[in-house]
């Protein structure tokens, strides 16, 4: 789920878009490098930008009975690197924001910064974490991939925490509101992801 | 293996770019027989099979199986699946696992069946297409053909009552194709009910006993000769007349071949053909 | 059967052959409007001329927009409510919450209809050579053609492997459908590389020297165009000040 | 466009399971004539063409142009590259943009032409392939066969000396094999000169000049009624023998057809057919 265009204050809209832009031009410069280096590399980051589209238009079926999308920023972030996750993720919220009315253009910063930075981030650090203390790599996807995705959604929740303050309680009681309905709700689908991560390089190895 | 009767009636099915793919699509699939389904490229084949499986629900009209249409509940499209299989024409987009057997594995162990009898499915299937030898190799070295017969067996390790097959033979050389008709031979003799869409008109003429064109959104069906010797049929459909039924009838013009149905592919011509004619006539050709 | 109808829409829509670059210029334009005017009049009259100039002269089908118009919905009226909620002395609502709510949600359709006007005229392949004039790199306007192009592919591979699984019952129950949908990311991804791969070899072949240089087609600015945009733009800021200063 | 002559020797190629893909393949392709390549799935004409491109280096033997060797230098392949351009089978392997124009503009940019020329190449070489129409379109609404000729088109726009198609009219109805066969003659009659690989050897009688049959790594080349009349040959390709040729011969045995070369086709063959003959013949057959 991405903020949608022109649910955030002008000034909101511009801040998070001033706190994205180094990381994704950080991306860019990255993918710039590797493409001038190897031009056939090309290829093979575009193909990684359809496959993260593609991966979140894979419905997971819920207890619930409804279902959800993956954020497949986690994998895209144990797969590519965070850096150039922070670019092929903002193109994927472009194409999102473009080809499926979701997200928005004035909102495209905050919500590259919560799902191609910070959740990229997060998962690739939880990924390395758990290789280095359990040696045990499925275990390491699934918490690269659960937390990225739990990430993603806790940053969306305080970004709007931020922007629409609690009258009375301020930014923690809007945090407390937000969080309860942006992100506890997502815990069940953030467990959901990390099984599909585990499931998927399962796969991979076998092959 | 009990048979059941599959058909369709009135399917409507949307549009693509302005015009609709099926329109009013009536098909009567008769039971352990050989059906094959004509259409030029983009004619609403797929779209027909797809409907059929139950992958596809029809804007209009309805699938029925022994008369009674099938429900488009979760319940009830399950039930469907146990009797009708859809193979796709693309063998890649339907081997999703790492080896053979594991592939073919998959839907018996989606029944819920016991180890054994899943084993047992298997090695059968694998079998009756003829790739028995291949069950420990990995998908990705299989050569095209190999690839569409495993896929083939992932279907018919369900075993299903109707077996519809996309365009089986396409892209595969003169002894692939050969090969793939014999394992299809043996399915029918397993007591299968096997559907094939192809656009070759000489294959549907050799090999089926009853032949359905789809055209304009709708469906003709028929015995092969009289179906694909409809000139004005075929082109509509944008099809070739089997060329063993152009020269066949030339022939019987000429008086070579006896009265009666046309032989229906080349050995069958060659024997109808007299062993010695007047060695008066060529000079009549140019 | 795979397309993504947004796509569709921008493929056959009458103002395919325009300038990308007036496309967005009008379209931005809309969207600042519906994001620093006031919500009455200004949020209206954005909404309003968005969806006019889509159905009418855009051509755009009304089905497509109205479903495309609808999906963010559940966002923005989740969102609008939780922030309009107030939990000071118990939950309650907001002392001007019904107020607040909507100015949220009229921002953000009008928002959202001006975004899509772009998005249901405009194709990407239109519009990614156009970011090369706002000074993105070659390579990342080059990867992201890549990613619209496979996108397409890997969709349809994705729908077919999923119906296979579905018809070999794969997801009959919550627990195959889980395995079966690791099992269907995996082959996406192997699928995706395979692609990559075979692409390589091919425009190899095709004299690829650095990069994927293309030629965009030529789709030249209308002065008429351009002045209907500024005209109407101004018009709308014009109104809005004027009535919505009046009013607040 | 000038004509220059490709030819390969004794080229060989690794191994796959065990066995050389080429052992001492040797071709010589006509200038300015139709060839047709010929063989099983998995005969190596793919790896035959790819060596023929440049796009695949063989561990021995080597592709000449006008008797040169190709060199494996950068600047050696890129010039070859402008003699020779091939097609591959899966359309979507060269297809790398969504947009028709844009994609067929790729080579000849990589040519170093300027605007006006490259936007003059695409729209000509469009045309050629009877895809004008598409120039606008996405590449992903298009059909399978529309995507194979923009495909062509990618490559007719570098204006080759020698075009090579692999499988051009492979998973295509009769209707498209017409209009892509046409479009291949208006590239001959412009022309080019034409390499396709294909296992139907009907087509490879009816439409080439020339035929070049690979079995056991090696070619076999010839005029197309002497190869494809060859049974052994054919039956250690794992290739059919043309039915045109199989009844046309048995039709001259029988003097119904002049003597001399047979037909190719089947208007050929109906063709050459005598008008008449006596009518005491059927009851010869049984």
């Amino acid at each position: 789920m991405h903020i949608a265009e022109g649910f955030l204050p002008p000034a909101h809209a511009v801040g998070w878009t001033i706190a994205a832009a180094p990381f994704v031009v950080h991306g860019a410069r990255a993918v710039a490098t590797e493409v001038r280096r190897n031009p056939e590399s090309t290829l093979l980051l575009g193909a990684a930008g359809a496959f993260t589209f593609v991966l979140s238009a894979i419905k997971l079926p819920s207890v619930t009975g409804s279902s959800s999308h993956p954020t497949g920023t986690g994998a895209g972030a144990i797969l590519f690197r965070p850096p150039v996750m922070a670019l092929l993720g903002t193109v994927v919220l472009l194409f999102q924001a473009l080809l499926l009315a979701h997200g928005g253009l004035t909102t495209l910063g905050a919500n590259a910064f919560s799902m191609a930075v910070v959740g990229p981030w997060v998962g690739y650090g939880a990924y390395r974490l758990t290789r280095a203390l359990t040696g045990n790599l499925l275990a390491a996807v699934f918490a690269g991939m659960a937390l990225a995705d739990l990430a993603t959604y806790v940053t969306t929740s305080l970004q709007l925490a931020l922007a629409f303050p609690d009258a009375e309680t301020g930014f923690a009681g809007a945090a407390v509101k937000f969080l309860g309905v942006f992100a506890l709700t997502q815990v069940p689908l953030a467990i959901g992801e990390g099984l599909l991560g585990v499931l998927l390089f399962r796969a991979l190895i076998s092959n | 293996m009990s048979h059941h009767h599959l058909a369709a009636t009135g399917l409507v099915v949307g549009y693509t770019r302005g015009t609709r793919v099926l329109d009013g699509a009536s098909l009567s699939i008769p039971e352990g027989r050989r059906l094959a389904l004509l259409g030029a490229n983009g004619s609403g084949k797929t779209t027909l099979l797809r409907c059929l499986s139950g992958a596809l629900e029809p804007a209009r009209g309805q699938v029925t199986v022994d008369g009674v249409a099938v429900a488009r509940s979760r319940r009830g499209l399950q039930a469907h699946r146990q009797v009708v299989q859809l193979v796709l024409q693309d063998p890649d987009d339907q081997l999703f696992s790492a080896s053979v057997a594991q592939d073919v594995s998959f839907g018996p162990l989606n029944l819920g069946l016991p180890e054994p009898a899943v084993r047992e499915r298997v090695a059968e299937a694998l079998e009756l297409l003829g790739v028995g030898g291949l069950a420990s190799r990995p998908t990705h070295q299989l050569s095209f053909g190999e690839r569409k017969r495993v896929a083939i067996a992932g279907a018919v390790a369900m075993r299903p009552c109707v077996l519809l097959l996309d365009e089986p033979t396409a892209g595969l050389d003169p002894t692939a194709v050969t090969e793939a008709l014999a394992a299809l031979a043996r399915l029918g003799a397993s007591g299968s009910t096997v559907v094939l869409s192809t656009h070759d008109v000489d294959l549907a003429l050799a090999w089926a006993d009853e032949v359905a064109v789809v055209v304009g959104g709708q469906v003709v069906q028929g015995r092969p000769d009289d179906v694909l010797g409809d000139d004005e049929l075929l082109a509509r459909a944008r099809l070739d007349r089997p060329w063993t039924l152009t020269l066949g009838a030339r022939l019987q013009e000429l008086g070579l071949l006896p009265a009666g149905p046309l032989p229906r592919d080349v050995p069958g011509l060659l024997a109808a053909l007299p062993t010695a004619v007047g060695a008066q006539l060529p000079t009549s050709a140019q | 059967m795979t397309g993504l109808a947004v796509d569709d829409a921008a493929w056959a829509s009458a103002w395919r052959s325009r300038s990308p670059g007036d496309k967005a210029l009008l379209s931005l334009g809309l969207v600042l409007c519906a994001l620093l005017l006031p919500v009455w009049p200004g949020s209206v009259l954005v909404g309003l001329t968005a969806v006019a100039l889509a159905l009418g002269p855009a051509r755009v089908p009304a089905r497509t927009f109205g479903r495309a118009v609808r999906l963010p919905l559940a966002f923005v009226a989740v969102g609008a409510l939780t922030s309009v909620v107030q939990l000071g002395g118990g939950p309650g609502w907001a002392p001007d919450a019904a107020q607040r709510a909507g100015a949220l949600v009229g921002h953000a359709l009008a928002g959202g209809a001006a975004v899509l006007l772009l998005a249901t005229t405009t194709p990407m392949s239109d519009l990614l050579p156009a970011l090369r004039r706002l000074r993105v790199p070659a390579a990342v306007v080059e990867v992201a053609s890549v990613t619209y192009r496979l996108l397409f592919v890997l969709l349809e591979s994705l729908h077919t492997i999923r119906e296979a699984q579905t018809a070999r019952m794969g997801h009959s129950t919550v627990r195959r459908s889980f395995r079966s949908s690791g099992v269907l990311a995996a082959a996406v991804l192997t699928r995706s590389w395979d692609r990559a791969r075979r692409l390589q070899d091919g425009l190899a072949g095709r004299g690829m020297v650095d990069g994927l240089r293309v030629l965009p087609e030529v789709l030249p600015s209308s002065r008429r165009f351009l002045a209907a945009t500024v005209t109407g733009l101004t018009a709308i800021v014009v109104v809005s000040l004027t009535v919505g200063g009046a009013a607040g």
